[in-house]
């Protein structure tokens, strides 16, 4: 069974280790912070200036002034903080966060990542602060699913949609696999059971690479 | 005696003219001066530049002055937010600018204004196609592209404090791009929440020192 | 009868308009903070940080953590604030300063400041913030003995010493005379009374103009 | 669980290594980490580079430093303080490198750094000796001065109080070049006047968020 959008970002989050600085990009990458494992303190930022993002706010809670990336109402963990706009994408430029877990269209096989238009004449372009995060977080990891509605594959030889940046991707984590981005291009560190690899290689443009001690990829059902 | 408060959104707004670049805060409803942006729709400038995160939701606020045909250019990072019918109509019909500068570039941008800098060589974009048309340089092995600074004729901003010198702090993120386009624009209009006394604030909880705002205007909201 | 230094201070310190921002360079300018006209609100800015820069402090108010760019103690007045340095100079170089009032070795007639080096081979040069406050304030303007200990001019056609900045300087306080910086070169707006044209001008190097509306530079004893 | 806090001074420097760029905060005595500069000079590191604003005082901190044959360059605005005796004798002996920069560009170089931005263009200094070797651009009609990103292996800090995930606030102007220096920084170790319970300072009062700090030790002066 593939997984689940929400596993997807379950199986994202096991790899947050304690101490971590996140910033979790709009869509998929949102639902890791309802996942995060336990007994971690995993601070995450948001691009409006919210470092320690906490859950959703309860009614008393509610103060429409605390909103994350998406302009969701959030709380603040304790021990978090607020920063203006500058010194927020100053942290996000600057190595500052060890991980940024974002969206794609499509990433290749030399990591570069394409997150930010289809070029659909019937809307206008919008970048927010993708570009900044791909440049500037010690590490990129991309939550997507592995093809597209139509089964056209998202894991690319080449990009097709306009590139976010080059070369950034590490690691991409799919309804199907969790894959490395490595020098020789994409390396299959899990995949789910009831896929075989070449039926996972079918769905994927890139040659894909078998690590040698690859895993099941598999997920509590939530 | 320094005294930047005025008694309406009126006078708050007075002399602003058309073609004015406006740095217009906030994100999302957060630290957006609603107020202003309708006091500017009154008092009828045209031709404006805004420079905001987004590009308007449903048919008040910035929206509003889209919709009355007052807004020539946006320059923003994600015109695409549900609700920006109006800036979608118009954009389509070709009868709005559009200028789109990654978020943390268009605040970067304004902190280079406000800072009296030439520009700034950013590793954002390089090899995409919002750096189309900029120089690009290569330093210490890595890649840059060459930003301009962003400059303001007028900020609208919004705080939640407010002293009479012009002093402000914010609400948890409403303070977002406020501090910055503070800094970058030639006249900064502020609607505060709540005026208080001179010395109120703690020195060292002041978020926007006074020197960077014109005008204050108590909005209770 | 010269004006003394703290004179000096005073003649310039009557320019300074209610509301007014001004940094005080170290030295001469510093003693503008002791003889501010009463009932203006005038706002000293200083390098290290410090917003509404108040009187030296009594015993009981002195913080060794509050001092100004000489590294002397000082207060902070009600309606003052704090900044890290990158933001005090943010405010210097960002033209949000109305004025910097500033030593020198030398002024041009052109408006070129040298006050930063002497290049004197036994000591090591040192800038501190000069160079910024004489690039980013809206207006310089220069309070400096008309003439150096043994006689020589400070007021020149080029400046001999190394420069601060190019073409910046709009106004002059010495002990001698106000004088503005104009296309023109310098024109003296006010001059003591004990002394005429031709000797202010034998001790100038660059030719100065005389005002059509030249006031007597006096100031209080004090 | 995330904590910072270090037990002792030894622990708070351990691991500088030879060469390394030193960015030590303090403006004159306010925010000054005398006793990591103490400890700095137990550990042993030496070729070190010291960012500070001036040049060390005295025989101890900095001073002491660099009398213990530790420091190879110094770079700074303004290396004339009295009493900077230690560094006038070695700077006389040619046995220390000065690099002059000027106060502002100081700051906003290691701002640079910590922004990830590959350099600026400043109008300071223009025209001057010090824009000696530098590339020169007119912008927009001005002159300005390409500057380089000033990056430091370790910083050196002083705080009034912090909590276990290293958010900071400071004390009047002692505050000056320590907010800049954490973020420029590979390595942020500050000495903190007081430790407080993690939720105990305002999260609208941080100053310095803990995600640019590294370690922390107490030290009650």
């Amino acid at each position: 069974m593939p997984l689940s959008r929400k596993q997807i970002a379950w199986r994202a989050a096991q790899d947050l280790g304690d101490g971590v600085y996140v910033n979790l990009g709009i869509g998929l990458p949102t639902l890791v912070a309802d996942v995060l494992p336990e007994g971690r303190e995993i601070v995450l930022q948001s691009e409006n200036g919210v470092l320690g993002v906490g859950p959703a706010p309860n009614e008393n809670e509610l103060d429409l002034d605390l909103v994350n990336a998406g302009k969701q109402p959030v709380t603040l963990l304790k021990g978090g903080s607020y920063v203006h706009h500058t010194d927020s994408f100053l942290m996000i430029r600057g190595f500052h966060l060890d991980l940024a877990l974002l969206g794609a269209f499509e990433v290749a096989e030399n990591g570069d990542l394409a997150n930010w238009t289809t070029d659909d004449p019937k809307f206008p372009p919008g970048v927010g602060g993708a570009m900044d995060l791909a440049a500037g977080a010690k590490e990129v990891r991309v939550l997507v699913e592995h093809t597209t509605r139509d089964g056209s594959p998202r894991l690319r030889k080449q990009c097709g949609y306009p590139l976010t940046a080059m070369q950034v991707v590490k690691r991409i984590y799919t309804d199907l696999a969790v894959i490395d981005v490595t020098k020789d291009g994409f390396v299959v560190k899990e995949m789910v059971a009831d896929i075989d690899f070449d039926a996972l290689q079918a769905k994927t443009e890139a040659t894909l690479h078998k690590a040698p001690d690859i895993k099941v990829l598999s997920a509590p059902a939530m | 005696m320094i005294d930047k408060r005025v008694r309406s959104l009126a006078e708050a707004v007075d002399g602003i003219k058309d073609g004015s670049v406006v740095l217009a805060a906030g994100f999302g409803g957060a630290g957006s001066p609603e107020a202003l942006y309708g006091a500017l729709l009154e008092q009828g400038a045209k031709d404006l530049t805004i420079v905001n995160n987004n590009a308007g939701t449903g048919r008040i606020g910035l929206a509003g002055l889209m919709d009355a045909g007052r807004v020539r250019k946006i320059i923003c990072s994600y015109p695409r937010s549900s609700g920006s019918v109006v800036f979608e109509e118009l954009y389509r019909a070709n009868k709005i600018e559009l200028e789109l500068v990654p978020q943390g570039i268009l605040s970067e941008r304004m902190r280079c204004a406000g800072a009296g800098l030439g520009g700034f060589w950013s590793p954002t974009g390089v090899g995409t196609r919002l750096a189309d048309g900029k120089e690009e340089r290569e330093i210490d092995g890595r890649h840059y592209v060459l930003e301009k600074p962003l400059k303001g004729d007028v900020a609208l901003l919004k705080a939640d404090r407010g002293d009479r010198w012009g002093n402000l702090t914010y609400n948890k993120s409403a303070r977002n791009f406020n501090p910055t386009m503070a800094q970058a624009a030639s006249l900064s209009i502020v609607q505060v929440r709540r005026f208080v006394e001179l010395g109120e604030i703690d020195p060292e909880h002041i978020i926007t020192p006074g020197i960077f705002i014109d005008r204050m205007v108590e909005v209770p909201v």
